[in-house]
């Protein structure tokens, strides 16, 4: 069972970090400002909400888990609304882009 | 062990490469994203260094309330125009310092790789008188009850420091509100983002506030938390800031420290010292104290973010 | 398990420390957000594997703090920018 | 190496410039983001002294995590004086500078070589 839960946490908690690895790559290598937050707002939901899926395979009680959760969903909503306010943001200081 | 040695070691690179960068930028803005970045990785630092109240503290102020500070400064100062004023001092002037920062640099390092390991420490006396404070985190029983004198003087400080923010307004500002009138779509993202999170940052300061006792946490994080969820409200035009000489602001900043020096003196009659605490009775006064202290507290750093006033008293 | 946690905190903060070279570099301040951003949540991400692997009370609420610290930071930031008229960053883009 | 030691050497090189910042760094702001380093610098020191000094059943001294902890509160508060000092400057002389126009001079005012 505990091999089971082990492999899951290993495989979600990989494939998060690789997420951020891409997320990294894009944000370094993009040309532009708007493609680059398109990478970044990949990395930054799947990959941590991948890393916290992993983790919660490792959680035995309720609570604690319940905590990565709310977390993950702070950190959603927060990317989600800053990449929001950003894209205008860069738009607006560029109209061509 | 040596995965270890290679997350502090990426991390002490980071940590003085952004040092490094921030101090050489010619952008101002690079500079103060630098320093949030800088306070960012100094949480990560202190909790590798088994220091998570630490770890707290700068997430919250170090990275957190001073980002916002320095952003609001740069932004004010690009919004003006101000001339860039001084060119940087000469060749001569720029090596002696270097050698100088050099030298304490080398001084330093040698101090960290000299000194005694394990360290002199106070940490057996903190343990052993935990069990009379009641409280089980000893980084909050230094703070309220071994150095509690310590904690009191900071709160004042930090009141301090906002009556001399204020102190620097105008003449014609004075008893006005500080900050700039914020015009935001009250339908808009960032009005939405603004009602959502308070209530989550206020939920997450009640918990800090609440673990602190026994936990990694306590009032200095909690109320810094409620003070940025307060500036959150005020940047989006939800709510705006009172004018600075309502007598409920006065009596909100000054409660904390009041009811501190109160307690300190009852200790005093009760106890046989200046902030002591009667036997049996600490931790109900340390939470009696907390409580307006972390009401203070957000209001004093949140008002320490905006600044003087910088709009004429109303009427 | 606590090993593979620690690498891939690792991994998680070379990503995090390379990012930090587009909060220097800029250009443009929609960039350093951003990318501090993305600091924000790696940062979390980091945090959140070293509790795990190293355990230690209260590492989950500093990852916590840092979330709600790093969205006002950012929205502070994005508010900065937002030029000389203070705060209409809504509209601008035109819907 | 221990992270202690990592982190005190990280913490002498954080010192060395921060302190190089406030000392030739022309402009206020910039010095205030340098003392920020410096300050950091100096509270990582605290940092390995408590982390060397884990006993009694404490993975760290709590008496210098506390002494970090009002520090970093009371290093706010002077930055933003400090900050507010550099508004005011500006709205006064409309130059983000020290030194003076005309003669007198400010605290940088050697640096003329």
């Amino acid at each position: 069972m505990s091999f089971i839960r082990d492999g899951l946490t290993i495989g979600a908690v990989a494939v998060g970090a690789f997420f951020f690895l891409a997320g990294m790559v894009g944000l370094l290598r993009f040309p532009d400002t708007l493609s680059r937050l398109h990478a970044l707002s990949k990395a930054d939901n799947l990959g941590l909400g991948l890393i916290v899926f992993g983790l919660l395979f490792q959680e035995d009680e309720l609570f604690p888990a319940l905590k990565l959760v709310g977390v993950w969903l702070l950190a959603l909503l927060a990317g989600a609304i800053v990449a929001q306010l950003i894209a205008r943001a860069a738009i607006r200081d560029r109209p061509s882009a | 062990m040596t995965l270890t040695f290679a997350f502090d070691a990426i991390l002490a690179l980071a940590l003085v490469a952004v040092a490094a960068w921030t101090t050489a930028a010619r952008d101002m803005f690079a500079a103060v994203a630098g320093s949030v970045a800088f306070g960012l990785l100094m949480a990560l630092v202190w909790v590798r260094l088994a220091a998570p109240d630490v770890a707290l503290t700068e997430a919250a102020i170090g990275s957190g309330v001073t980002g916002g500070l320095l952003i609001a400064v740069g932004a004010r100062l690009r919004r003006n125009g101000a001339s860039p004023g001084a060119e940087p001092p000469g060749a001569i002037l720029r090596c002696t310092a270097a050698v100088v920062c050099g030298l304490v640099t080398v001084g330093l390092g040698a101090i960290v790789l000299l000194s005694p390991e394990p360290a002199p420490t106070l940490a057996p006396l903190a343990a052993r008188h935990l069990p009379q404070t009641g409280l089980g985190n000893p980084v909050t029983a230094v703070l309220m009850a071994y150095r509690a004198i310590d904690t009191l003087l900071e709160v004042v400080v930090l009141l301090l420091a906002l009556v001399g923010v204020w102190s620097l307004a105008p003449d014609r500002y004075w008893g006005g509100r500080p900050g700039m009138q914020q015009h935001e779509d009250p339908n808009g993202v960032l009005a939405f983002f603004a009602r959502l999170l308070p209530p989550i940052g206020i939920i997450v300061a009640i918990h800090l506030f609440w673990v602190g006792s026994v936990a990694p946490g306590g009032e200095f994080q909690s109320a810094t938390v409620v003070g940025a969820m307060w500036l959150l409200a005020m940047i989006a035009g939800l709510v705006d800031l009172p004018p600075i000489d309502r007598p409920g602001v006065r009596l909100g900043l000054v409660v904390g420290p009041v009811v501190f020096i109160v307690i300190g003196l009852a200790g005093t009659a009760l106890a046989g010292a200046f902030l002591a605490y009667p036997p049996g009775h600490a931790k109900l006064l340390i939470l009696v104290i907390e409580i307006p202290v972390t009401l203070s507290i957000a209001a004093t750093l949140g008002l320490l973010v905006v600044g003087p006033p910088q709009r004429m008293p109303p009427g | 398990m606590a090993n593979f946690l620690l690498a891939a905190a690792v991994v998680v903060l070379t990503t995090v420390a390379l990012g930090m070279i587009r909060v220097l570099r800029g250009p443009g301040a929609a960039d350093r957000i951003m990318a501090a951003q993305l600091l924000g949540t790696g940062g979390i991400a980091v945090l959140l594997l070293l509790a795990r692997a190293i355990p230690m009370p209260g590492v989950v609420d500093v990852a916590l703090v840092l979330g709600l610290l790093a969205a006002f930071v950012s929205v502070a930031f994005v508010k900065a920018v937002g030029g000389p008229a203070p705060g209409d960053a809504e509209r601008a883009g035109g819907e | 190496m221990s992270a202690a030691t990592v982190f005190g050497l990280c913490a002498a090189a954080l010192v060395g410039l921060g302190l190089f910042g406030v000392l030739v760094d022309p402009h206020p702001l910039r010095k205030i983001v340098a003392f920020n380093l410096l300050g950091g610098g100096v509270f990582l020191i605290f940092g390995i002294t408590a982390r060397r000094g884990a006993a009694a059943g404490f993975a760290s001294d709590p008496v210098p995590q506390a002494l970090v902890i009002t520090g970093i509160v009371v290093a706010f508060a002077a930055t933003a004086l400090a900050a507010a000092l550099v508004l005011r400057l500006v709205d006064e002389t409309g130059r983000v500078t020290l030194r003076s126009a005309g003669s007198g001079g400010g605290p940088s005012n050697d640096a003329h070589s």
